[in-house]
Order: C-alpha cells, then structure tokens, then sequence
C-alpha cells in the first residue's frame, strides 16, 4: 500500500447535472499509483474531517484523476467552491479495489445514483466485456452514460420513476442478465438496499460479486479504527475497515 | 534551532510532539508518510487484556472545528501488542507510551504487569474513554475508582505510569491529586468530551453508540483550562492534550504547564500536523531566542 | 407556514427561539435593528440584587468556532431592571425570562421575591455561571447546593422558575434531578464550559479574570448530549441552548428534547441570527411536512 | 443612535504598507450617518467574533467608508483576502465618535501606529487648523502622511528609530506644540501608553483631550457588556463600554 498527501491542481470543473460535479486532476503519482475502486480523502476548508471520494478516471499517460461527487452537505458544498486553477487538498490513492481478473470475459457493472461514478473505471479496463447497470432517482439525476458508451460496455438506465431509460430498479435488469447469460463477476456501488439486493441475486446464482461500501471516516488509512464494518472471514466474524480493508469487499464477506 | 528535549518522569522525548492514543493506531499506517522518528514519541492505540471488537459503526461523526468518536476500543488485545506491534515500535527511536484500558482495575493491572516486562518506556493508563461501557469513564469520574485503579496498576508495574484523566467532571484537579497520591507518576489529559449528534433528516444520533467523546480544536480551550489548573496542583508533570492543531497551540499548553503535548484529531485534518508542530515550535521559540523548549513549560504569567 | 409556537411550563411562546441571557442585554441594542416580537421570547441579562460592575477588561477571547467570555455578572441590579427594563420590554409581545444570580440562596430568593409582584413571565435562575467568585458556578456543581438554592428561590415566588445549570459537572443529571425535586418548573442548560486562552507573546491570559465560559458552535454537541440526558431523566421541560447557530440546529436540540431554545454567541457572528433560525426553522418543518414543531421535541430514537 | 447590517461592495482595495490594507467600500446608507471615531464591525469567514475596525474616510457624496486595517492575527488575515467587488459583511457604524466643535480653531490630531487611520476624518473637518502628528515604529510602517497633507493639515511625522521624520516618540512634538501654542483641543488614538502619556500632559496643560480606546469585542453594541472600561463620571467610578460609550472617551473620564 502506497499513498500521498498533497495539494494538486485542479485542471478542468465541470456541473454535469444538478449539484453534481466533476474534477480532473492534475496529480501524475497519485494518477501513477491509483486502481479502480479506491479513493482519495479531500480536505475541505474550515472543516476538520476529510471527505472520502471514489476516483471515477484514472489516465496514467496524463498524470490525472477524475472524481465526481455531489453537494450532500457543507463539506462538499465547500470542495465544490474551487476552481480550475485551484489546488485542493488530497491524500490519496486509498483503500483496497476492485479485483480485476483477465480471466473475466464477462461483467456486470452497477451504480446506484452517485454510486456509479467508481464503475467508469471498471468500464475502461473491461470495455466490451462490460454491461453497466445504472440507476437514479429519475431523469435530471443521470450522469457518465456517454461516458460508459465510450467504453465500448453496454449501458443500460434504469429510474426509479420511469422518467428516463427503463422505469424501475438496478435488480431488474440484474435478474435478467443472470439468468440470461452468466457473468464471471458483478461489480457495485450505490446505496446500501440495493448492494443488498444485488449480493443476494449474485449468491442465489453462484456469481462472483464485489461491493464498494461507504462509511464516516477520519484517518482515511486505517489507523484511527473509525470506519467499522462487520465482516466474516474464514466463519470468524472481523471488524474490518472500509478504508483500508475496503472500500471494496466480496459481498460474501459482509455481514448487512 | 531551539533545544526541543523534553524529559518527563526521567524519561528522554527528542521533542515534546506525541500523536494521541486511538487516532495514530500503532504508527504504522502514517509511517507510510514519514519516519516515526521526526516524532517526540507515540501513544498507542488504547489496549486491552483480550482482543474487542468495538461499537458498530457509525463510529465518527463531524462537529463545529471538531469530531465525535464511538470507536469503543476496537483492539487485538494486549499479547498481540507485546508480539507484533511493540518490538517493532522500539526500533523507531522514540518514546513508546503503551495505552492500556479494562474493565477492571484488575484487569488493568494485569496488562500492565504484561507490559511490566517488555522494553516499553511507559504506560498511559486510559481511565477516561466514554465509549465503552464498564471500566472507562466510570474509573475517570470518580476519585475513589480513579484512585483504586491506579494504585493497582501501579502494583503491576514499574514503568513509568501516566494516568489519562477525563474533563468530564465536576473538578479533575481533585481527581488529578488522587491518581498522584494513587503512585501515578504523570497525568496525561485531556480525553475526550461527551457529544452527541443528531440526523435531522432520519431523526437517528449519527453515531450507533448514540453518544461520543468529542475532541479537536474546538475544545483546545477546556484544555487549556484543565491543564493550568492540574499543573499548579500535582507535583508530578502534566502531558496536555485536546485540540492542539498548531505549533503556537503547543506552545501554549506548554505554558499552561504541559511538559510534552499530545496530538489528535488535527491528524485526520492534516496527517502531516505532528510534523508541522514540532517545525513551527521551533521557529516560535527561535523567532523569540527561546533556547530550550523546557524554558517555557507553566511559565504563563496568571493576573 | 408550521405552526411554531411552544408551551413551556404553562406560558405560551409564538416560536420557540430565545436570545440567551447576558449576548441580548434588555434588548433595546438589537431593537434597532429587528422587532422585537420576531422572537419567541427573551432571556434577560442576569442580574442580582444590587448593581455589580463585573470584571476587570479584557472580558472576551476567541477560540475556535467560539468564545470566552468573563463578563462577571456586570449588571445594574434588581431595582433598575424592574423599574426601567421590564416594563418597557413587557409591552413588546414576547415572554419576558428575567435571568436573575446571587452569592447566596438568600440573595437570589430576594431577587425573585422583588419579581413576584411584577408582570414578568418566568424567572430563569442561574446557578452555573463560571464568572464570579461568590454563587454562580458554586450553587450548579453540587447537588445539595443546587436543590437548596432553587428550595429557597421557589419559595420566594410563584413564578414559573427555570434552573440554569452548569456544563462543568460529572452528572448534569443529577443536577438536574435535586432541581426538579426542589421545585423547579423546568430547567434550562447549558450554560458556558470553563475555559482558557493564553496570549504566548505576553504569556498572560487573555482573559483578565485567566478563565471564562466557553460559548458558540463549539460547544453544540456537548449541547445535544446534556439535553438529550436531562429530557430523559426528568419530567419538567428543558429549554436547550449551546452552540445554536441556525435553524438545523435548533430542529436537532429539539428532537434531543427541548421545549425551547435559547441562542448566544451566534447572535455576535450575525445579529440577525434569531430571526434567521426561526425562518429556517419553518423551512424545514414545511420541507418536512410537519405541521407543528411540538410535534418534534423529544422525538430522536435512540440506537 | 442608529446602525445597520449588510453585505457591501468593496469599491477599492490597496496594500498601503507591508501587511496593511485600505478598503474603500460602498455603503451609502452607513456612510450616511457615519461620523470620525466611529467603526465598524466586520465579520472575518469562519469566525465567531466580528473584527472591529475605526472609519479612516466617510464620503457621504459618493457613499462611501474607508478602512485601514492591518494583519494582526487569524481574522484581519481573513478579512483582507477580499478583493475588490467582493462583499464585506458589515455592522455599522458603532459606538460614540469624537466631539468635533466649530468653536475649535487650533487641534492636534495624534496617531500611534495603526492608531492613525481613526484621525485622518479629523483633519478632513479641521483643515488647516489641525496639526496631525503621526508616530511609528519605522519608515516601512508609515501610512497616511500623504493624505494627511492634503487635508491641508499640517503632518508632523515621527518614527521611533529615526528612520523617517523625527527620531522618537510623538509625545516630545505634543509638548513642544502645548506650550508654545495651546490647542483647543488634542485627539489621539493609538497603544496604550502613548495614551496615557498625551493624557498626563493634556492634563499639565489644562487642555481638553479626547482618546479614542481598544477593547476585545462582541457584540459590538453595547448588548453584551464585553468591551469594559473603567471611568468615572462625576467622581463616581463606572464601567463603561468601549463600543457603546466609546470608543472615544474624555481622556479625564478614563481611569488607567
Ligand atoms: C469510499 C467512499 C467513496 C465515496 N465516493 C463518493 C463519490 O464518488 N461521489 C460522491 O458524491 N460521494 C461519495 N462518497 C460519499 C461522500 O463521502 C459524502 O457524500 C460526503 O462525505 C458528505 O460530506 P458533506 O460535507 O457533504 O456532508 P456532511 O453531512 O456535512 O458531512 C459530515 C460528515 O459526515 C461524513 N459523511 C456524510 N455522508 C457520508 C457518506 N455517505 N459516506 C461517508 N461519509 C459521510 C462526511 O465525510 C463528514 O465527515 C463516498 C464515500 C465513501 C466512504
Ligand atoms: C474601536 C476599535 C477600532 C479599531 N480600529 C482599527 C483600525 O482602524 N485598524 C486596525 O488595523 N485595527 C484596528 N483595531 C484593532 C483591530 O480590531 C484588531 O487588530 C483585530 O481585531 C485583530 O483581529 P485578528 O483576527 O487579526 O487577531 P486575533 O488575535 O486572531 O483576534 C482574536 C480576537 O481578539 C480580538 N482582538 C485582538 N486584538 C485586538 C485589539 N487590538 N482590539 C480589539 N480586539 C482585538 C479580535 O477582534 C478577535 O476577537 C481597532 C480596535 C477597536 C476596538
Ligand atoms: C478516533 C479516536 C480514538 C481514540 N481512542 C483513544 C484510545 O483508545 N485511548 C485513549 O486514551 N484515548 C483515545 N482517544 C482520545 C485522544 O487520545 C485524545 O485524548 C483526544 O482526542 C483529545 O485530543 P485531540 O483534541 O487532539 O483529538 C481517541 C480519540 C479519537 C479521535
Ligand atoms: C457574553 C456572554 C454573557 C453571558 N452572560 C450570562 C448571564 O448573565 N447569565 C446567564 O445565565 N448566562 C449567561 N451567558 C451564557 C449564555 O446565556 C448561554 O448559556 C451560553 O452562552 C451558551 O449558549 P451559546 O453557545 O449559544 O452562546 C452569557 C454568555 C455570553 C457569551
Ligand atoms: S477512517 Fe480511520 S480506520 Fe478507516
Ligand atoms: S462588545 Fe458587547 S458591549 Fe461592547
């Protein structure tokens, strides 16, 4: 494990949908180092803790990262505040990814609202062995479809309100892929009932299935015990840490 | 460059900057960052007789230039401490404070007896953690059990004993003067203050543990507070913690009668702090031809 | 448009928010800049049976995201208030708290007896202030003082009496259970922590009394945790205040369990803080749906 | 009395000597009723406390105030990161100002340091009838001279290490002028003990002073009895309140 505190640049800020932006950064040995599924750990001004962020690109040759986050409260609402030009305040890259295996020849990628942002990077690496599954709350909430194209992955929408895409839950469409055509893996993040869900259906089938949980931090690196979550391995439960054990776990592993 | 040396209770700090127990795990973490050694020393993780799992999470929840903790004392218990963490610990060239809990005093004394013969250079004994149910601050709150606890403990061991107080009480000089007459050798305070958050929004506490010990800089002046009163009434020296965020906070609990300083949450705001501090110390005393760190401890001038 | 009025201990107030006694004088400063009426109700400057001119200067300092303050009491006594500021504030369409203190359970009786032949709404007894050397912090650190101090101001009047209690203890609880049992009709907290600031270039305190109460956002969870504890544990309301500083925070010290809120320091960042928190206040409960914010108090569920 | 809260514009901003800044900000209805010794209380991001702060201009034409204000700690850092066009957040303006009398022909205006800013609307009212003398640590730290002369006042500068102006303190030109030509009146502000001294000689001289006070603040109004003094009025001992009462006081009142 390897990761670095600094102030990096921001190159480009983009809104891509209501309250919700995106920023690449300048930073070629956090970008050098960085896998998909972690995350950086942003200090937000005037504000003692940090705020956890996936890394939603990661383009080594430029020496950048891309995260995207929404205002959910006044730390993020203060992150948002900077500009191109500003420098902002990471220690990153953190935590443990996602497994990727060559040997994977088909994946299922799912988000759930501002949980899709970590599936970009997935998507890159998998291309067209990838169909992404992403869901939102309804039309305005949708960002990275385009994004997910240019992979060369499937993208299937779904909303909770039928407003854009297919009208109803990620677990839908899941169900089908499942029994349609099996996947070797499915990957997800999003709001804790839905990666319920999902590690259900993926048990029932015998599929391979990894989680991004989040949880309140404050070290950021496992050092502080903050960020708790009940684990069992090898039929022992475990106090893990989505920081530093996670933020991605075998969904077999997490005890809900 | 200022003498930066401290010495409490006969034992040698480089400089006084020391990251607290809980939020600095067993170093190894942040050693990622840089050498434990630029590091007056290390408080430990908060150990205990068998391993513990802690409170559920959600353990952190953030607060106006502060934070609240529920950890509870999640920990691999004291012989993995004494195997694994320790030796390595020793070879990085600063002082070692072991931090011990239980939930009895028995149970305390029986780790630090443990600890009795290990190489560690000295024991903080945590009678004030407010997230655990039994032991914890119900041995800080009162001078009776504070007292009992560390007369105990002090049977167990020969190390040096610094005894961790609790500021949430009516007059932590009173129990200050209690675990000194009780064979402490040093108080360490200040741990964490009692808080609670609530989620408008689910009407949920933000913690699982409903309530929380709160530290970082908004509570830096209680510690100073609690620390000048406690230095002008033990005779045994006082490690001041509580917010400390900055170098010229250092220097002010200094003043206030610290000998060293702890530091906590502002690690989380900046890993790099306990680095900085012991920079931006010396540059104060420098700025003012302080030539050692020592000169300044309870020098403030009361009206 | 929720409905925002409250009951507390049978006197109605149009909304909940109060400012807290000693930042709001007899209110005439602020006048100049909002009606009066806005607010639900107002806590007046404590004041003690005769005139006292307070602490040497400097009374106030800064500490992160709050304050010190050691004011000490300064006030024009009993007489000059019922004479001069209560008639005036009482035909200003709010409740009228008169905040009253005294070095001894016999002087704060006189005081409320002076008031038990005016038109004032409540009487809000301070037994918690750090500032002065004689009563305050004394009578709200020990129970049996707690309970005979209140024991005596009950008999002194048939006023609804409020008990203002102090931080600075092991158990606000059990204050506030000996209050209760002496007859109080609801108790009020909190009041300030006892804190210190150092100057390091002078090494004196910035304070010229050396401590002070600690006041502001700091202070909020600390706040949340003691309401949330007294609501629990006793039958008569608590009007919540510390640290209150917008209307999210006011809805989160309700549902910990108060009646009522009383707002400080935050009323020196923005004079018109008061005003503001009711405004949001109401945003909130009409976002919510909720029709009356009686319907939040108490309502957090506990882990 | 009478004073407003707001968020005003500022109109012009100028580093005047090493760590010291001039705001002209656009308040018309506070330069309105604004008068010389007045200040204002501004409020620093991420503070609790506001930064009180003396008027150093009133332009009741074009509606504008002028501060000058130095970098002393954490807030005035603070507040002097705006920039032209930004909004500053005033309270204003507060407490008693100096009594200005048309009856007055000769005064002495006296600043100490950053104590000067407070005269300079002084000899915007008093002209040529004025005699300004203005003390500092060094060259580098003087502000205002030219302003000052062109009030048409005459400006006696002083440093205290001889490096601009008169070699030492401005109490040695005070003496000189007090008995070779009595004023009408002496106004001064700056630290303490320049203070007290222009008093004790005021005094000697049987010539009417008025000094105008620092004290730490919160409210700023008068309401939480902060900002103590101790004077005496009518040989009875009272504390007063420097921003209420003050922050000019009849130096007589004053007990040191
Ligand atoms: C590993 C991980 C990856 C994440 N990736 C993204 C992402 O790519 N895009 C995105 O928009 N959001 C992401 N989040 C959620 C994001 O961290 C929170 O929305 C953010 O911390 C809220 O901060 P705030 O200041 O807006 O809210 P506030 O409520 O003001 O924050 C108060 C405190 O609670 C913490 N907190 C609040 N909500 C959460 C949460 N859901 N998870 C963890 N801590 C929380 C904050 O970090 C802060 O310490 C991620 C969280 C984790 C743990
Ligand atoms: C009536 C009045 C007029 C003033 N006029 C000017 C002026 O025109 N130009 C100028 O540069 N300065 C002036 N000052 C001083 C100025 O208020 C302080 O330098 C400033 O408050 C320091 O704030 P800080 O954040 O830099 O320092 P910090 O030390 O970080 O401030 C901490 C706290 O102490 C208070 N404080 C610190 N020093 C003083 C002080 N000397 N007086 C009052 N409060 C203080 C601050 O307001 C704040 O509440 C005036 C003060 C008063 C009372
Ligand atoms: C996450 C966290 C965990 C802590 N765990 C312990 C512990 O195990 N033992 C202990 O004595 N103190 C513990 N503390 C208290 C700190 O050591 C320290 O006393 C307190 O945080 C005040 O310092 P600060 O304001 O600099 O954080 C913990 C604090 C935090 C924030
Ligand atoms: C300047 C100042 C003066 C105060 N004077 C009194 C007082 O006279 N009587 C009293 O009961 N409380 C007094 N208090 C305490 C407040 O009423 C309140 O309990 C405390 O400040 C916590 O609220 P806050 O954090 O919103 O300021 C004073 C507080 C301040 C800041
Ligand atoms: S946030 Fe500290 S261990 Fe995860
Ligand atoms: S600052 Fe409040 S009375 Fe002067």
């Amino acid at each position: 494990m390897k990761y670095i505190q600094g102030n990096y640049i921001i190159a480009s800020k983009e809104a891509i949908a209501r309250n919700i932006y995106s920023f690449t950064i300048s930073c070629p040995e956090v970008a050098d180092i960085a896998c998909p599924g972690q995350f950086v750990h942003i200090r937000a001004k005037g504000y003692t803790l940090r705020r956890p962020i996936s890394i939603c690109g990661i383009d080594k040759t430029k020496g950048t990262l891309r995260i995207v986050f929404e205002i959910r409260g006044e730390g993020t609402e203060e992150i948002s505040r900077l500009n191109k030009g500003d420098l902002i305040d990471m220690l990153a890259p953190l935590g443990h990814g996602f497994t990727v295996s060559e040997k994977f020849n088909k994946v299922i990628l799912i988000g759930g609202g501002i949980g899709t942002p970590p599936m970009l990077p997935l998507a890159q690496i998998f291309g067209e062995k990838a169909t992404v599954i992403s869901g939102f709350r309804n039309a305005s909430a949708v960002i990275l479809q385009d994004d997910f194209k240019r992979t060369g992955a499937e993208a299937i929408l779904c909303t909770d309100d039928g407003s854009a895409g297919i009208h109803g839950f990620v677990t839908e469409p899941l169900k089908k892929l499942l029994t349609e055509d099996k996947p070797d893996a499915v990957y997800a993040c999003g709001p804790m009932p839905m990666l319920k869900g999902i590690a259900a259906l993926c048990r029932e089938s015998g599929v391979y299935c990894e989680i991004s949980l989040e949880e309140r931090m404050a070290c950021g690196i496992g050092a502080c015990l903050g960020c708790a979550c009940r684990t069992q391995r090898n039929d022992e439960e475990y106090f893990a840490h989505v920081c530093k054990d996670g933020p991605v776990f075998n969904a077999e592993e997490v005890l809900w | 460059m200022a003498d930066l040396s401290v010495n409490v209770c006969g034992i040698d700090f480089k400089n006084p900057i020391i990251p607290a127990s809980g939020v600095f795990g067993y170093g190894r973490e942040y050693e990622e960052l840089f050498p434990l050694n630029k590091l007056g020393g290390i408080a430990t993780k908060g150990t205990t007789l068998h391993l513990r799992t802690g409170n559920l999470a959600p353990r952190i929840a953030e607060t106006p230039a502060g934070m609240l903790n529920s950890v509870g004392l999640q920990n691999p218990g004291i012989d993995h401490f004494i195997s694994t963490e320790l030796p390595y610990l020793l070879t990085k060239d600063l002082v070692v404070l072991a931090n011990i809990a239980g939930s009895t005093p028995d149970e305390c004394a029986e780790v630090a007896a443990k600890l009795d013969d290990t190489d560690v250079h000295m024991i903080e004994l945590n009678i004030s953690c407010p997230n655990v149910k039994q032991g914890g601050a119900a041995f800080g709150t009162s001078c009776d059990m504070a007292g009992e606890v560390t007369r105990k403990v002090r049977q167990a061991t020969k190390k040096p004993l610094v005894v961790k107080l609790s500021p949430n009480v009516t007059s932590i000089v009173d129990i200050a003067k209690s675990v000194e007459a009780a064979g402490a050798d040093a108080v360490s305070l200040i741990n964490t203050l009692l808080g609670m958050r609530i989620d408008i929004n689910t009407r949920r506490p933000i913690l699982r543990n409903n309530v929380g010990g709160m530290s970082g800089p908004a509570v830096f002046p209680i510690a100073v507070r609690m620390v000048w009163q406690v230095a002008n009434a033990v005779d045994i020296p006082v490690i001041g913690m509580g917010g400390v965020s900055s170098g010229r906070d250092a220097i002010e609990l200094m003043m206030a009668g610290a000998s060293a300083v702890q530091v906590g949450a502002a690690i989380f705001t900046d890993p790099y702090a306990p680095v900085k501090i012991v920079e931006e110390m010396n540059e104060f005393l420098d700025s003012k031809g302080i030539t050692s760190v020592k000169d300044i401890i309870g020098t403030v001038a009361p009206w």
